[in-house]
Parts: C-alpha cells; structure tokens; sequence
C-alpha cells in the first residue's frame, strides 16, 4: 500500500468543526430546557431534544457508512473504508444514546424500560448490526477481506435503517409516530419546539463531521502503524 | 445458468445421500411444534395466536441450519478451493447454493404448515397465500442466510457472527412474515394482507441483489 | 508466463514463512518445490493458486491454475464418475471421462468415502488429466500412490509439459530429479 | 475416573477455543427467545404461557446440538479411533462426553432461564427450583443424546429409522419438564409439582445406566 | 504372540477385500504390508487394531495397539504439549512429553491447526514414542517426512523392536527393506 503524506493531526477544519460544535453545545442545552412543555408530556418531553437528533444522526452516520462502503467496493481505495468505518462508530453512539435517552424517557411514559415494541425492537436490530460490523472487522485478519467482508455489512445492514425508520408505521405501536415525516414531508409540531429541535440537530451535526474527520484520521493513522509495524518486526528479526 | 442448477443438483444429491441435515431439520421441525403445542394447549385460543410465530422461528431456524451446512460440508470436505478454483466469475456458486436450499426449503416448509395445521388448528382453506408467504418469506431469509454463511465460512468464528449477522437482517423478513401469516389465518381480505406481501417482495429483491453483487468481492478475499 | 511472484513475503501471525521470494514460471517448465518440513512449501502453493494473499508483494498469474491438496479433497457421497462430471461441468470444459477412469484404474460407481487413499490420489490425477488446466499446483503428488500409480503420474506430468506449467512440492529427490527441470529449494527455519 | 474428568476437561477446552459449539448454541438461545418474544408479544399473558414451552425448545435443541458435536468432533478429526484404543472399557467415554455437555449445559440452562425470565416476564421467586427442573430435565435429555450421538457417529447416518426412535424417547422427558415448569410458573404447591420431579428422576436414572451399559456394546460394533 | 488373523475374510457391500487371510506377529517383529492401491493395507491395519470387525474368521489380540492412520488425526484446537498430555493421561502413562517434543522438532504452543503436514507426522511419532503400546500399526507413516524425519522414524522403529512389533504398511520398498524383518505381500483386486 502506497500512502503519499502522512498526516500528523487533523486539519483545521477538523478543529473548527469540533471546536463550534462543543461551543454551541451549551446553546442547545439551553434551548432545550426552555422550550415550552408538551400539553400532554410536560417538561418530559425536553428530552426529545436529546432522543431525536441522536437518533437522526445515528441514522445518517450509518447512512454515510453505506455510501462509503459502496463506494470502497467501487474503488479499493482504503480512505472509502476508513470513512465508513469512522462513522459507523460514532453511530453506534449515538444510536447507543437514543436507545438509552428512549429508555430513560420509557420509563415514565410507558411505565417500563423496555417492551417488544418495533420501534424499540428494529432499533435495537439496527444497533446490533454495527456491533456485528466491529465484531466482524475484529474476526478477520487479512485486510483487504476485511475491509470488504465490512463493507459488505455496511451495505447489507443499512436496510434496518428505514426499516427502524419505518417502522412506528408498518406495525401498529406504541411509539411516538413521526411528527417530521420525511415521507410526506408534513410537520406535526408546533413552531418552538420544531426550531430547538433543529437547533439541537445542527449542533449535534457539526458535533458528528468534526467526530468523523477526526476518527478517519486516528484510523488512518493506525493503518500507518499497522504497516510500520510489520515492517519494524521484520527489521528486528533480520539483525538477529 | 447451466452451472447454478448443476450446483444445485449436486448439493441436494450431497444432502438426500447424507440425510444428515435433513433428517435433523425435520427432527427439529417436528420436536418444536410438538413442545409449543403442548405447552400452549390444549386451548386453541392460544394455541391458534402463536402458531404463525412458531412456524417462523422453526423455518428460520432450519434454513439457518441448512446455510451453514450448505458452505460448512465444503469446508469440511475441503472442497471450496475447487469451487474457488472454477474459472469466470462466483455469483453462481451463490446462486447455486441459493437454489438449492429454496428447493430444500420449499417442501420442508409446506411439511411445516401442515404439521402446524394439523397440531395448532389451523385453518388451511387459505394454504396456498400461506405457502405463497413461506416462499416469499424463506427467499428473503435465505438469500442473507447464504450469502453470510459464504461470507463466514471460512473465517474462524464463525458460529458466533453468523446468528448475529444474519439475525439483524433477517427479522424485519420474519416479522414481515409473521404478520402476513396472522393476517391470513385471522382471515383479513386479501388487500390487508398484501402490503406484507409487498413489503416481503422488496426485501427478497434488495436482499437477493445485493448479495448476489457482493457475494464474488467477498469470495475473492 | 503463467505465474510471477514478486518478492512476496507470508506471516502468519507474527512469523514469517518467507520474507522475499521472487519467482517466475513460464509455459512447459516443471518445477520441484523441495524443503523440510514446515519450510512453506504448501503455502507457496495455496499463494500461487491465489487461495492465500501474500502478506507483503503481488502474484500475478495467468490462466487456469488448479491446486491439488495432500490428501486430495472430494465429497464423500460422489462417485467417482459423478464428481469427474460436475468437475468438468463447472469448468466448462468437454472429455472423456470414461477413459480417464479406465486410465487411471478407477471404479465408476463407487461412493469416494469408500476409496482408498491411492485411490483417492488417482482420481486427483483423473481430475487434472481431464480439466488439464494452464498451471499445475501438486502437493506431494506421489504419496500414496503404488508403482503403477507413479508410472501414470510421472506420464500425466509429461504431457501436462506440453500444454501448462507445473509446481510440485515433494520431498522425494528422486521423483524431483526425475521429473522437474529445475527445483526452488525453500529453507526451514 | 480421572480419566472421565480429563475427557469432560478436554472437550470444554476444545469447545471454548472454538467457540463455535458454545456460541452458536447460545446465539440459539438468544435468537428463539428474541423471535418467540417477538412473535408472541407484547402482551404478557401469551408470553408468559409460551415460556415454558419455548425455554424447553431452546434447551432440547442446544443439548441436541452440543451432544452431536461432541462425537462429530471426534469423527471429523478422525480422533475417535484414538478414544477407542485406549486401554481399559469403555463407559468413561460416555461419562466423560457427558460430563462435558453437563458442564456446559448448566449454565446454559441458568442463563437461558434469566434470558427468559427478562424477555417473557416469568417471576423468578422459585428460581432454585426452576433450575432444579431444568437440570433434571436436561440430564435425561443429555444422557440419551449423548447414546444416540455415539452411536450415530458410528454408523454414520445410514440408520434412519434410529435416531427417530430415540428421539421418541426423549420427548417424555420433556414434556415432563415442561409440566413440571409450568407448575412452578404457574405457582401451584411444590407437593404438586413433585411427581413431575419424581418422574423426571425415574427417566433420569433408567435413561443413564441403559445408556452407561449399551455404549461400550454400540462403539465395539 | 501380539496379534494373530486367523483365516480371516473382509467384505465391504458385495466385495471382498480379502478372502482368506492369516497372520502372527511375534514381539521384537517389524512387518511391512505391501501392496497395490485398493489392495487392503489400511482395511487389514484396522482389522488388527480391532477398529473393524472381520467379516470371516477371527483376530486375536494381546497387548495395547495403537494404530496410525496417514494422514495422523489430531484435535485442531491443542496444541502439541496439550495433545500429549490428554494422550498419556487417557493411556495411563507417564513420559517426558518436554523431550519428546525436542526430539521430534516440534514447537510447544502452537495449535494443531497451524501444524504442516510432515509436523503433524512428526507429533503421531512423538505420540507413539510417549505411549509405546505393544503392537504399532502404521499406515504409511513414511509420507510427508523430510530427510531428518524419515531418519528419526527408523531410528523410533528401530526401538519399537525391542519391545514391541510392528507392522507398517507402505508404498517405499526401500524404507521396507531397510527396517522390516518380513513382508506380506497383498494381491490387488
Ligand atoms: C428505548 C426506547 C426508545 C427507542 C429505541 C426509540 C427510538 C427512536 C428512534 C430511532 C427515533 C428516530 C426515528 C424517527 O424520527 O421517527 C425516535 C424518534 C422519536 N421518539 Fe423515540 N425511542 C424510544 C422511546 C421513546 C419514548 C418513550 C418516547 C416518548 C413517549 C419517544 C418519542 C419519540 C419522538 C417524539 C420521536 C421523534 C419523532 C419525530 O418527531 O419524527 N421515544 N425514537
Ligand atoms: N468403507 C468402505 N466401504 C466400501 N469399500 C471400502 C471401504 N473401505 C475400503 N473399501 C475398499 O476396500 C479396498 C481396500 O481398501 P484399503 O483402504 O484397505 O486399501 P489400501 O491397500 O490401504 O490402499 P492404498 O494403497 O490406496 O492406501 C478398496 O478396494 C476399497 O474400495
Ligand atoms: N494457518 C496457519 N496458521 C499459522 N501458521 C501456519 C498456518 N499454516 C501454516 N503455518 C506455518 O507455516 C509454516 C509452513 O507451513 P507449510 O504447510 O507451508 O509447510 P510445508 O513446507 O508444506 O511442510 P510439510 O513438508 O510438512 O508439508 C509452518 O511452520 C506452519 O506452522
Ligand atoms: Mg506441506
Ligand atoms: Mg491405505
């Protein structure tokens, strides 16, 4: 494998993302906790403001793991594979954090943690997917298999996505139906909160491009390594 | 062409020659229903509300079995290199395992519902949307199935990721199936019914394309 | 030029089968592949037929290669005749396969789980001399097979020659001497 | 007797450095139990009824499946030959071989229950003698499994009609088990549950010393 | 007297592999079993090891057997010492398994499956040198050897007269002249 430049940290527009991002955090907090309450969930429903974009983004990082992966399949150019592997790790945060936010929010709602409920359960599928995807990497040796034993998963796996998606109206359930249909495009939400919640979603947007940037570069920097290191083990092998 | 049916009459002839994985499929059909039905009856309220999810979970559970023999009995044999070793390009040895299990699985699963029928009270006037659904449902299962055990079989843990793999792909297919089975045997009209249908289709056709065009990259590795 | 290594390195795990090994074989060439035990001489050849990826280094390769593995693999539940004719199926290719079993003294109806191992070996053999493939991959070929079978083997070799290019691996000096224009002596470690 | 220890010993080692035995048979459990659930639920009256039924499934085949492994291991490697040139009868294979699928089992069975009892909502209050159930459940199914697999291994699928035959002996069990289950679930009085018990005792006892007495005779053959 | 055929006949389906067959072997003998392929050498090996039954006549066995097939079976997941260990353990003997595996070359902590073919062979010596059964029955225990291996098993045949008898088949006239004291000869089909 060829690698022209090393890069020895991330580049500036790695940093500014991070940086407006962690700086308008705060911001979004803060919208959150006074946007109005719900006529019938009350202040309950702030956490919303937390639930729904680390859903959406969880969503689109695995979107973008699909693309990347299509696209390593199309051109063998491991900076593909590093994308998709990035984002699918920070989408399996924060689809780790919906699940977990939705939990908490469950809890009062519905009385219980948890049920057999689509929503929840194809949510839960599509987390374990991307627990499949990393555990699949671990399994294999050789890279180029597992880069594209990855993507494979990476595409194949997408498809719980809208399915998760889809889901609060393919089975009757329990959840909350979309208010932002993406569908039919109509907006069931009243003004206010519609903003916070897009408030919140941009900053958590910002918050992902400057996560992935920055893990594709770790990842980059540890294919390096890898590299580095079978050719330093062979060294060391041929003085002795 | 000539090549995927050709593969697929081998397999089967491997199979009907071992009886191995047959015979244990069908044990496994057979002890399942039986123990549900015991455990749930003899009630037929109960009895007739689960049945759709047993008939799933026994179906997926022998279509697991028979994909991972379908690559493991080459491993096994050390025969997949000369599968690796044919010239021009792989998608047929998917296709060829493909069929061969669908033709496995076709008439086992028509085995199943009847054994469902009889044990769960079934009712059968409406057996062949039910066996329409099977078929719909099996190919959606089995084209991740197959793809994933080529793609596993020969890695190490193999066991392990394969369920898991598989599993996240293949629920939305079984709940999908479930609920076009409930929806028959609860005799809704047809038109409620086929959006499962439709939605099963869709997952057959994204699921048996991609694996198709995926499956040689992965064999290659 | 049916196969070229160019200084392809193997590790499996953290050791080094071989670090930098470069070879070539052309059109008509037979080569032994000598070395004792665990040197690498069957990973060589699983690289060549392109079953393995080398570590570090390319194989580039041309035509059919066709690897035969020590003891050879065959579905137990095949006869003979059926598995010579879903092999020729696979490849596409026509022959006779009736004269290769008579050849190589095979019974047609046979099931292979009832063969025995020099039995197994000539079917191999079968195999090869109906796909007659581009590049001959052959893991410790004469084993197991008696007088006879190596008469049809050191014959089957002659003739591959003609055609294609042939890598056997072997630890029988005689047989390599006999047979192979040149031999790749692998070291242990 | 060391020698029993030592084979139980081995084989775990081996399954464990594999995984794939262990894993699968979990993935099992987890899969049946999620799909079951999912099939049957949300509602917890229909869940709950099913548990037992469902948890003696997942049981019978994961034993199923781990006792076929333990001699198809031995005859893939071709290891088996080795077991029976050791010096001395030959009962310490079957003890040892089941030994293995005990060890093994057991914890299965303790996890299989808590996976249960999160998914379907059983009480576990008699948790003690669930698990009591569940071993003695699965020692008479492991002990003619273990027979059946031996003597398969041997014969080497030819005989159809036999695993069938033994396979009919083992349903009893279970179905004893699922009652005995049930019971506890439903919290009917422990003096009510114990000929389910007592019976599953009998079944474990005449199960194990046949079995014990006809393997050295079935591995000679 | 460690095993005696006594006018034995074996039969797979409708054929006979052979007929009528007897045979004695004495402690202190090596007797090497010729024969073309197919001809029985494997089947009779088994049959004296009583992992087959005779269809005709009887097979009297005296002493602990061990029996080798080719290729060596072992469990993929052990490594070498482990392997040994079970094996002494199962056999209810003790042994330095630290110098067996030094004698036989053979790495400690590598899993089977890693294992080449001819380091498998190795380990079955090793194996074979730890447990000294009385009768050893080998089935062309010569193959997949290099030089230096080829050399140790003369050398571990060469102790197994002393205390035991041996029986090997093989397709090397040369190994069976150089260690066996007698040959039976088998008759292809
Ligand atoms: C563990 C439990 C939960 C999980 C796994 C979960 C999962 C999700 C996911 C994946 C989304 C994004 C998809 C979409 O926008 O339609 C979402 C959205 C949403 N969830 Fe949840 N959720 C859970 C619990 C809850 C609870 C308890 C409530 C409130 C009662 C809730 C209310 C919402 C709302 C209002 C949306 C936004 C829908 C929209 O406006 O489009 N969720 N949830
Ligand atoms: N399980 C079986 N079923 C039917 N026939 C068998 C079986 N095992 C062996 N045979 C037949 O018995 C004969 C002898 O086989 P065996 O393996 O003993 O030969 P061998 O002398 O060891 O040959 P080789 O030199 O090739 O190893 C063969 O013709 C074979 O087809
Ligand atoms: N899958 C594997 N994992 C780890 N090491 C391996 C693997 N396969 C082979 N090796 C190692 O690579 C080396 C070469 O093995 P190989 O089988 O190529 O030797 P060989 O030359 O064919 O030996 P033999 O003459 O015994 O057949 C050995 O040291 C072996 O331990
Ligand atoms: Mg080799
Ligand atoms: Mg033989």
């Amino acid at each position: 494998m060829t690698e022209a430049r090393k890069p020895h940290r991330p580049d500036a527009l790695t940093w500014g993302l991070l940086g407006l991002g962690l700086f308008l955090l705060p911001a979004g907090l803060y919208v959150a906790l006074t946007a109005p309450p719900d006529v019938n969930q009350g202040f309950l429903v702030r956490i919303m403001y937390l639930h729904v974009p680390t859903a959406w983004l969880g969503y689109l990082a695995f979107f973008v793991t699909f693309l990347y992966s299509l696209l390593y399949l199309f051109r063998q150019n491991p900076k593909h594979d590093r994308v998709a592997l990035a984002s699918a790790e920070i989408g399996l945060v924060f689809m780790g954090l919906a699940l977990v936010t939705g939990m908490l929010w469950a809890r009062p709602t519905w009385g219980v943690y948890w049920t057999w409920e689509p929503r929840l359960t194809t949510t839960a599928i599509l987390f374990a997917v991307y627990v499949g995807y990393f555990l699949l990497r671990g399994a294999i040796e050789d890279p180029e298999l597992r880069r594209k034993a990855a993507a494979a998963v990476g595409i194949l796996g997408f498809i719980n996505v809208p399915i998760s998606y889809m889901s609060v109206k393919w089975w009757r359930s329990l959840h909350q139906t979309q208010s932002i249909d993406l569908t039919t495009g109509r907006i069931n939400m009243a003004p206010e909160m519609f903003q916070a919640l897009m408030f919140n979603l941009l900053i958590f947007t910002l918050l992902y491009l400057a996560f992935v940037r920055f893990r594709g570069f770790l990842a980059e920097r540890e294919a390096g390594g890898e590299e580095a290191e079978a050719l330093g083990l062979e060294a060391r092998k041929e003085e002795a | 062409m000539r090549k995927v049916f050709l593969l697929a009459l081998r397999d089967l002839r491997l199979e009907v020659r071992d009886r191995a994985g047959l015979l244990s499929v069908l044990a496994f059909f057979a002890v399942m229903l039986f123990i549900m039905a015991l455990a749930l009856g003899p009630d037929e309220g109960p009895l007739r509300q689960a049945a759709p999810g047993v008939l799933w979970v026994a179906l997926a559970f022998g279509s697991t079995l028979l994909a991972t023999r379908a690559f493991a009995l080459e491993v096994e044999e050390g025969t997949l290199d000369d599968l690796l070793l044919t010239p021009g390009s792989k998608e047929w040895i998917y296709f060829g395992k493909l069929l061969f299990q669908m033709l496995l699985l076709l008439p086992l699963a028509a085995l199943a519902l009847l054994m469902a029928a009889g044990l769960f009270y079934l009712p059968l006037e409406r057996g062949l949307y039910l066996f329409l659904t099977l078929a719909l449902g099996v190919l959606g299962y089995t084209s991740v199935a197959t793809f994933y055990a080529g793609l596993l079989a020969r890695l190490r843990g193999r066991e392990v990721l394969l369920p898991l793999l598989l599993f996240s792909l293949v629920v939305p297919v079984v709940l999908a199936a479930v609920r076009a089975t409930t929806g028959l045997l609860e005799g809704l009209p047809l038109a409620e019914v086929a959006p499962w249908w439709q939605l099963l289709l869709v997952f057959d056709v994204v699921y048996l394309t991609a694996s198709a065009l995926l499956f040689p990259v992965i064999l290659e590795g | 030029m049916l196969v070229r290594l160019e200084a392809i390195g193997k590790r499996f795990g953290r050791d080094w089968v071989f670090r930098n090994l470069s070879f070539r074989l052309e059109k008509g060439e037979v080569v032994a592949l000598l070395g004792p035990n665990g040197s690498g001489k069957t990973t060589l050849l699983r690289l060549m037929a392109g079953l393995l990826k080398p570590t570090r280094g390319r194989v580039v390769r041309e035509g059919q290669a066709l690897f035969l593995p020590n003891p050879p693999a065959f579905h137990r539940h095949l006869t003979a005749r059926e598995h010579l004719l879903y092999d020729l199926a696979f490849h596409g290719r026509e022959g006779d396969w009736r004269e290769a079993l008579r050849r190589f003294r095979l019974p047609e109806d046979l099931p292979l789980a009832a063969f025995s191992s020099g039995m197994r070996k000539r079917l191999a053999l079968a195999r090869l001399h109906l796909l007659r493939p581009d590049l001959w991959l052959l893991d410790e070929p004469e084993t197991a097979l008696d007088r006879e079978g190596r008469d049809l083997l050191t014959a089957l070799l002659g003739e591959a020659r003609q055609e294609a290019g042939v890598v056997l691996a072997t630890h029988d000096r005689g047989l390599a001497l006999a047979v192979a224009d040149r031999a790749l002596e692998l070291e242990g470690a």
